[in-house]
């Protein structure tokens, strides 16, 4: 795909202050339209994974509710959310707020600038973790099965403010014949689905499912995978042939047992499947990583930073490791795509998050599989959905590959 | 550098194409090869299976001298005796049948009736092995039904045992003793009499630990003996009156102690394709991923069997077997709600297809089992306020498409049973609040009921390859969170489901029970039941119950065991140990060559009164 | 009788399609070759000197490279126009060439024997034991010992100067008129870098044929051509007999060359460079495009060098010069340069001690 | 060369009993091992007789796990089980009562018929592709082949099985090709031609399913090491001896480009056995793929070790295989 950044690089403005090799690397990579609309798309799908208990509820924001001594406003919505709901705001807000940050930090002087960036970034965390915690001892969501929907209907109810998709995941509509499998319509944008869902709030919410998994399997992986293999490729010896044999070993471990038997003794939750894909993931980060090390470690600066008497940690982590990382960071950029997959396939067999939430496998399953009757237009979407994101990791990760090349960066 | 596509580049594309399709087709006929040789191996297997068999049995008749003979068609000779059901002096009830009774849809006397063709239906699954006696999917039992028999077979209008193998049967008084004379011209496929000897020897072999077919044992532990007390007579001896007793031992599949009557009976074991007995079929060949195929037994000594083959195709999926029975590959298929629903009225297919939508005995019913030990469930008014806040006739007409019926109770709606004055708990979540608040339940700052310290919150399991299962286990979880009552929905693989369920480690689980004409409902609802992993694993434990249950096993006499058998259901519905879910529809379409295919009002489609008219036969 | 040329190039102008835009790599580059005769062209790296070898050939891989406008006139027959089939019969039959790079010229996954092989089928009809002797011969010609054995080793298994021979080896098993040699001793130690040259010397003589070759190394020059060309930007800036060229260097670009070969006789002296760097080649100045870096410019004459390219005249019998600064540039006129062999070979060691 | 292949056969060794180790301590792991099998559809039981048959599974199950009633410890256990290997015993499975040799060798020819069928489908698209574009680099040709490459990549064999099916398969849809199986259900009076078109009429999705993704990747590769070599020194002196363009791309570029089609090849084959679980699962077909599907669910023991082991060993035997191969090929890498 050296057509999406065959394009000449743009030297940089002499005013602005020089920017670092990924700033350059980045702003290279996002030159193409094509990979502009599909990081785009990624962030976009971030950013409703994050907010989607705002976007997508059949809890009003405020509700007037008629009690016993009048009419009394309620916000449900905001008492229904969970701690770690609150806690997925605090945590996007902060790093939205770094990356804001770093944006804004661009004009100031070099030497300045990384002392600010830090302590903004120190301040922002601090001040997560801050209100994280208080939300945490503090914050207690209430069980609220109220149908607000029928409340409103007999006049109980009144001036609700709905979220923009006014639907839970796992909200029916009262169950009758025509609720179910409902075609697009102006109520439900993308129909129904068999048990008379919306699947519009469902394909969002599913969204969350597929990032969540995505990201932090990955990030278990890679942080696995580079350990393991930096200390591969750069001891080599023993530690090499020992390391790979184990390599070698959970490659053969089959997977699908693995999962199966983990939610048998621990139950179903999205962070064993996180944790199961990010354990038998690193191993390509691994082999990666220790091929780049043996490379790194042939080239003259390793041996001159060597004969400058060195430790050892500090050549690894200051020298080897940045320069060994770029190509595996594209590679991470596949393997979200494979672990979004995987999780999508899970889902599929059946073996994936506990119902009644939403993946995208698993609508698919729903929707097209042969022993059930086949719904096009419940099948669509969250096929489209996997495949777009899919597609979205991998020509970014393409985008990437070559705007790191250092053949290509200039 | 030039690139232009030459000649030469052309012709080693097509050397390129000529190679790969030479290797495809090399696959090809390797595939095809072994399929072939496959289905040949498998023919011999059963070949020689018979052979030996028959050498077996002829070296026998040469050493007794009888002659083998062919059967005559019995349908068009004329009745000599006629049947007898009488209840002899000493209390003991007689029935001797002179001749195999006719299935009481006679196709024999339907006009255009005609021997020949072949019937071919699907199986879901294919079977593992189809030795009798050993564990066995449901599909193997199908086939077996055409080569097996047994000794009594049940009317299914009459619903009463009728002799089959057996020409007369006798129960004694107080049904503890049963007696039965094996009818003379009956022969197993490889021409050897059946006799008592087989009878007794059948039975054996069954009870023979050493043989792997324990669930099938487990219904005969309350015989105490079974004797051939002449060449044709065999008596089996109960240790206790069951009112199943007849139905046990006239239901024991016959099989010729000339085929399986090895010197060590572990044999037995290794065997899985070993089927030989005294049916209207016999077993022709097996081809592994495809099909089983049934040939007619052409010394059959009862009626001439209609059908020339049957053949039963492993197709897995519902879809694919309705592709399949709209090419007319099957002629009969079971259809989902769905496919019906789709094409239960569309002229096209009606056309050519007879379609039957009938309640059948053999259905089973979903329920969700609540485990009575646990805080939640202790309460029979809790118990009923849950089944009020579940709304199961719009479920019903939404999820089955209207093609199911509510369960009153854990008996079959078809099946005498059922008693039909129970009526279903009405879906009323006002009247569940009330219930619930005369409970004791509350609802506390967290908007959940609470009763005491108890929170109303506990995991539903159900098995995760049941889709139907999940979707009805969210409609439910919606209409509890409506009430206050959070449940959590746990799938979990069968195994392991299993597992929590044998160690009662579930607060309430969702399943199915398979049914039956008649059922014995001991092994789930009596109270000792939940000790050694027995099936009643909420711990249903009410003394009425109790009671009825075991009156119910004593009482022979049929009324009065069905009324007793009314009472129980009554008081398991009362109690709502399970919150019954409902008992779906069987929804047949069959080929429309295929003649006299109307259903039995309990046991539904009976394949063995079908034929085909001789103009519409399709294969000879 | 005046020779004809062997191969004659004219107005030959090639250009490279950058991300945005046409470069030209070789503006308006003539010369020509007469019969045992060796050519060099010299320049620094990335003047077009190789772009010029290789398009003799049709080399040029063409999606990036292309060639404008020129004609290359082998034999009579104009090699750019001819049919891709006829050029291939040129290739290696006719033209051969070796390469800079004897590590990676040779394919790594066959013999060495195969290799050779391969371009004698192409051009011989020979039965195989043959064609076989015939490889063998040739790798004895280079002076490789053993040459059966060698036959059937992989390019990995030899040393680079090994290579280089293998490769003029396998350039001449098939007789070519014309050997290009684009820069075959760069990547060689020196003491090989001579042995290869003087190879090369010798197997011209042998063979009759005429050598094109490409270097930047001017005392290879004097050792070994004799006709050499100077480019510079594209362009032939000077093109001498090699007497005349060292006797009288006329082009500013010249003399800084000359003078950056360093003598034995000036041990203490540090060596001269030319100032200022190669113009690039997306923005050549309008003008003369050694004028940044010219030293002759005088003050009058600069506004003539800014704004005309000064093109090559012939401004005696054996010479030809592209600057204004040259004397009786003004009058001289445009010919096809090219000058055919005067006299009997020059021994090669006898100009030793002009260089040095 | 002899001596580096025993040298790398032995070094096979502990990795496999180290890799056979791992999945015998993660399968006893697993629970429901001492409960029935999974011998009834979910949803439905025969009241006692599931009860009896759960016992009788489980019987049989303890009897792998237990001696005397005291447990055997999983050492001893993994030792008596690779005796029983090295016997060529790989054990009985417990949900079908057959010898798992049997099963294994009913179900691989499934698999691995379409599975090698989908790889030739791969690499005679692939590779002619691949190829293409790479000589038109830049061109139209190569930006298309670019883009619906990746794009191919990207689609999620579960969307495009469960669409194909969904669609193409459908009675409600277009009924083209058949849903479940590998074969129509009256072969045995087919005539070899009927045979092979009825059998390439039900592999025609499971293939397509199988082999768009594989190709995509592989013709990304392939583009990439021709390109690559294409403008390798080699290459322009083949050139330079009058070579016409498609023997240098036939011969030289070629031969330099197997190096990397065959690590790739060896790349794929482990793991043709973990895509056919999906596949397999969405058009019913009876192959590796489902058996370990259907012996996970069941729990059954000897089964789900055999897999692995099988798994395991062809793994391992085709990384072997693209080392000799690559050593075969590549005349530059030495066997000390």
């Amino acid at each position: 795909m050296t057509e999406l950044s065959a394009h000449p690089a743009i030297e940089t403005p002499s005013t602005a202050p020089p920017a670092s090799y990924w700033t350059l690397a980045i702003r290279k990579m996002l030159r193409p339209w094509l990979v502009k609309i599909f990081a785009a798309y990624i962030a976009a799908v971030l950013l409703i994974s994050l907010t989607v208990p705002l976007l997508a509820s059949g809890k009003p924001y405020a509700i007037d509710i008629h009690t016993g001594n009048g009419w009394v406003t309620r916000y449900p919505l905001f008492a229904d959310l969970t701690t770690r709901d609150y806690l997925t705001f605090i945590a996007g807000a902060v790093i939205i707020g770094i990356v804001v940050a770093w944006r804004l930090t661009r004009v100031v002087e070099m030497m300045r600038r990384r002392s600010l960036r830090l302590g903004i970034a120190g301040v922002l965390i601090g001040a997560g973790i801050l209100g994280g915690s208080a939300l945490a001892i503090l914050h207690h969501n209430r069980f609220d099965g109220t149908d607000y929907r029928a409340l409103i209907k007999s006049g109980m109810a009144k001036n609700a403010i709905f979220a923009p998709i006014p639907w839970g995941y796992a909200e029916m509509e009262p169950l009758s014949k025509n609720a179910i499998n409902e075609l697009p319509s102006w109520h439900h944008w993308l129909g129904t689905d068999r048990s008379g869902r919306d699947v519009l709030a469902r394909m969002l919410w599913a969204s969350r499912v597929a990032m969540g998994i995505g990201f932090v399997s990955q990030a278990i992986a890679l942080s696995l995978g580079i350990i393991v293999g930096a200390m591969m490729g750069y001891f080599g010896g023993i530690f090499d042939l020992l390391g790979m044999r184990l390599v070698e070993m959970v490659e053969a471990i089959p997977t699908f047992f693995l999962i199966l038997t983990f939610i048998a003794i621990f139950g179903r939750s999205i962070l064993m499947i996180m944790v199961i894909l990010g354990v038998t993931g690193w191993t390509g980060y691994a082999r990666f990583l220790r091929a780049e090390f043996l490379r790194i470690r042939q080239l003259d600066y390793i041996v001159a930073a060597r004969a400058t008497g060195m430790p050892l940690w500090r050549i690894m982590f200051r020298h080897m490791l940045p320069n060994g990382l770029t190509p595996v960071l594209v590679s991470a950029s596949f393997g979200l795509a494979g672990a979004v997959t995987i999780e999508s396939s899970l889902s599929y067999l059946g073996i994936g998050v506990r119902p009644p939430t939403p993946s995208w496998g698993g609508m698919l399953n729903a929707a097209g599989n042969p022993a059930t009757v086949f719904h096009w237009f419940e099948a669509l979407p969250p096929g489209l959905a996997l495949f777009l994101i899919v597609l979205a990791f991998n020509i970014v990760g393409e985008a990437l590959r070559d705007a790191i090349d250092p053949k290509s960066l200039s | 550098m030039g690139n232009r596509f030459t000649v030469k580049d052309f012709i080693f594309l097509c050397i390129f194409i000529v190679i790969a399709v030479m290797l495809g087709f090399t696959l090809g006929s390797f595939n095809y090869l072994t399929h072939q040789v496959a289905g040949l191996r498998s023919d011999l297997q059963t070949m020689q299976a018979q052979q030996t068999s028959e050498l077996y049995a002829l070296k026998t008749l040469q050493r007794s001298g009888v002659r083998t003979t062919n059967h005559t068609g019995i349908n068009d000779s004329s009745k000599v005796a006629s049947d007898i059901r009488e209840t002899l002096p000493d209390g003991s009830r007689y029935v001797m049948f002179p001749n195999p009774p006719l299935p009481p849809y006679n196709p024999y006397t339907k006009p255009n009736f005609a021997y020949g063709d072949w019937l071919v239906e699907s199986l879901s699954s294919e079977p593992n092995r189809i030795m009798p006696y050993v564990p066995q999917s449901e599909s193997a039992a199908s086939i077996q039904a055409s080569v097996l028999e047994s000794l009594l077979v049940r009317n299914p209008l009459t619903l009463k045992y009728d002799p089959w193998l057996a020409r007369s049967y006798t129960v004694s008084k107080d049904g503890l003793k049963i007696t039965f004379v094996v009818r003379r011209r009956a022969r197993f496929s490889n021409g050897q009499p059946v006799t008592a000897q087989d009878v007794v020897f059948s039975y054996d072999t069954m009870m023979n630990p050493e043989v792997n077919c324990a669930p099938i044992r487990s219904y005969y532990t309350d015989i105490k003996s079974c004797r051939a007390r002449s060449a044709w007579t065999v008596v089996f001896t109960f240790k206790r009156p069951y009112f199943k007793a007849l139905g046990i031992a006239g239901g024991l599949a016959i099989i010729p102690k000339s085929v399986y009557g090895f010197q060590h009976m572990s044999e037995f074991n290794k065997h899985g394709k070993l089927l030989v007995g005294s049916g209207p079929y016999v077993l022709k060949r097996w081809t592994a991923g495809q099909a089983i195929v049934l040939s007619r037994n052409p010394r059959y000594w009862g009626p001439r069997p209609i059908f020339d083959r049957l053949v039963y195709r492993f197709i897995t999926n519902p879809q694919a077997s309705l592709q399949s029975l709209l090419a007319g590959q099957i002629d009969a298929d079971g259809l989902e709600p769905s496919q019906w629903l789709k094409y239960h009225n569309k002229k096209s297919f009606l056309a050519k297809f007879t379609t039957y939508k009938y309640l059948s005995a053999a259905s089973g019913y979903n329920f969700i089992c609540w485990n009575l030990r646990k805080p939640w469930f202790q309460d029979r008014r809790t118990r009923v306020a849950l089944a009020m806040l579940v709304n199961e006739p719009a479920m019903i007409k939404t999820f089955m498409h209207g093609l199911a019926v509510q369960n009153t109770g854990p008996f079959n709606p078809v099946s005498p049973q059922n008693n039909p004055h129970v009526k279903p708990i009405p879906y009323d979540p006002a009247m569940a609040q009330q219930l619930l608040k005369k409970a004791g339940w509350k609802r506390d700052a967290d908007g959940l009921l609470e009763r005491g310290k108890t929170q109303f919150r506990f995991g539903l399991t159900i098995p995760s390859q049941f889709p139907l299962g999940k979707r009805i286990a969210e409609y439910i979880k919606q209409q509890f969170a409506m009430a206050g009552i959070d449940m959590q929905i746990n799938p979990l693989d069968f195994t392991t489901l299993l597992q929590k369920i044998n160690h009662r480690h579930f607060d309430a689980v969702m399943l199915g029970w398979s049914g039956s004409i008649e059922n014995d409902p001991y092994q789930i609802w009596y109270s000792g039941s939940y000790k050694n992993d027995g099936s009643n694993a909420g711990d249903f434990d009410d003394p009425l119950a109790d009671r009825l249950i075991l009156e119910g096993r004593r009482t022979l006499n049929v009324r009065k065991r069905m009324h007793i058998w009314h009472q129980l259901q009554a008081e398991i519905y009362r109690q709502q140990p399970y919150l019954f879910l409902f008992t779906s529809y069987s929804l047949i379409a069959i080929n429309k060559r295929i003649k006299n295919t109307q259903p039995y009002p309990v046991t539904g489609i009976s394949p063995g009164d079908w034929f085909v008219p001789l103009a519409l036969q399709k294969y000879r | 009788m005046p020779e004809t040329p062997l191969l004659s190039v004219q107005n030959l102008q090639i250009s490279f399609r950058g991300e945005d835009a046409l470069v030209p790599a070789v503006d308006g580059v003539s010369f020509s070759i007469y019969p045992r005769q060796t050519l060099a062209i010299v320049g620094e790296s990335g003047c077009g000197k190789s772009v010029t070898a290789m398009s003799i050939l049709r080399l040029i891989p063409t999606p990036p490279g292309k060639i404008i406008a020129g004609e290359i006139i082998f034999n009579g027959q104009d090699l750019l126009k001819l049919p891709e089939k006829a050029m291939r019969r040129v290739r290696g039959g006719q033209i051969a060439m070796i390469f800079q790079e004897p590590m990676t010229s040779l394919n790594p996954v066959m013999t060495i024997g195969d290799q050779i092989l391969e371009a004698i089928f192409l051009h011989q009809r020979l039965p195989a034991r043959q064609a076989v002797k015939l490889a063998a011969e040739s790798l004895r010609q280079v002076g490789i010992a053993d040459p059966e054995r060698r036959l059937g080793e992989y390019p990995h298994q030899i040393s680079g100067g090994m290579k280089q021979r293998v490769m003029i080896a396998m350039a001449l098993a098939c007789h070519p008129q014309i050997l290009i040699a684009d820069e075959p001793t760069t990547a060689l130690d020196v003491t090989i870098q001579a042995q290869i040259l003087e190879l090369l010397s010798t197997l011209k003589t042998k063979n009759n044929m005429s050598v094109l070759l490409i270097t930047h190394d001017l005392g290879v020059v004097a050792e070994n051509a004799d006709v050499v060309a100077i480019m510079y930007a594209g362009r032939i800036v000077e093109f001498a007999d090699v007497y005349e060229l060292y006797a009288n260097p006329l082009h500013p670009y010249t003399r800084g060359l000359l003078a950056c070969v360093p003598r034995l006789s000036q041990t203490n002296q540090r060596l001269t460079t030319i100032p200022g760097m190669v113009p690039n080649a997306r923005n050549w100045p309008t003008g003369c495009r050694f004028e940044p870096r010219c030293t002759d410019c005088k003050d009058e004459a600069r506004t003539q060098c800014l704004s005309h390219l000064p093109i090559l005249r012939q401004i005696n019998e054996r010479h030809w010069v592209a600057t204004f600064s040259a004397p009786g540039y003004a009058d001289a006129k445009f010919t096809l340069p090219g000058l055919p062999v005067r006299r009997n070979k020059t021994p090669a060691t006898g100009r030793m001690g002009a260089t040095d | 060369m002899l001596s580096y292949i025993i040298r790398r056969i032995l070094l096979m060794f502990p990795t496999l009993i180290g890799m056979t180790f791992i999945i015998f301590a993660v399968i006893r792991m697993a629970p429901g091992l001492t409960t029935a099998g999974g011998s009834f559809a979910p949803g439905m039981l025969g009241a006692h007789q599931a009860q009896l048959a759960q016992q009788h599974f489980m019987e049989r199950r303890l009897h792998l796990v237990t001696r005397n009633g005291k447990p055997i410890p999983l050492v001893v256990q993994y030792v008596q089980w690779i005796n029983r290997i090295i016997h060529g015993d790989l054990g009985t499975s417990i949900k079908f009562s057959e010898p798992v040799t049997k099963l294994v060798l009913q179900r691989l020819p499934v698999t691995l018929v379409i599975n090698v069928i989908s790889l030739i489908i791969i690499y005679l698209v692939a590779v002619p592709g691949g190829v293409l574009a790479a000589i038109y680099r830049g061109r139209f040709v190569d930006r298309a082949f670019g883009i619906s490459s990746l794009v191919l990549y990207s689609l999620p064999v579960i969307w495009v099985g469960s669409m194909a099916i969904g669609f193409l398969a459908n009675p409600a849809y277009l009924n083209w090709f058949p849903s479940a199986g590998l074969h129509a259900t009256n072969t045995s009076h087919m005539s070899y031609f009927q045979y092979v078109f009825d059998y390439a009429w039900h592999i025609t999705l499971p293939v397509i399913c199988l082999s768009y993704g594989g190709f995509a990747y592989l013709a990304k590769q392939v583009r990439g090491s021709y390109l690559e070599n294409m403008f390798m020194d080699f290459t322009r002196t083949a050139k330079a001896k009058g070579l016409p363009p498609s023997a240098v791309l036939l011969r030289h570029v070629t031969q330099n480009s197997m190096l990397p089609m065959i690590t790739i090849v060896g790349m794929t084959v482990p793991g043709l056995l973990g895509g056919s679980v999906i596949v397999e699962k969405i058009f019913s077909i009876q192959g590796m793929g489902r058996l370990m599907y259907q012996a996970t669910y069941a729990r059954d023991l000897p089964v789900i070790q055999s897999m692995a082991l099988v798994s395991a060993a062809i793994t391992l035997a085709s990384y072997l295989l693209v080392d000799i191969a690559y050593h075969a090929i590549d005349p530059r890498v030495n066997y000390d």
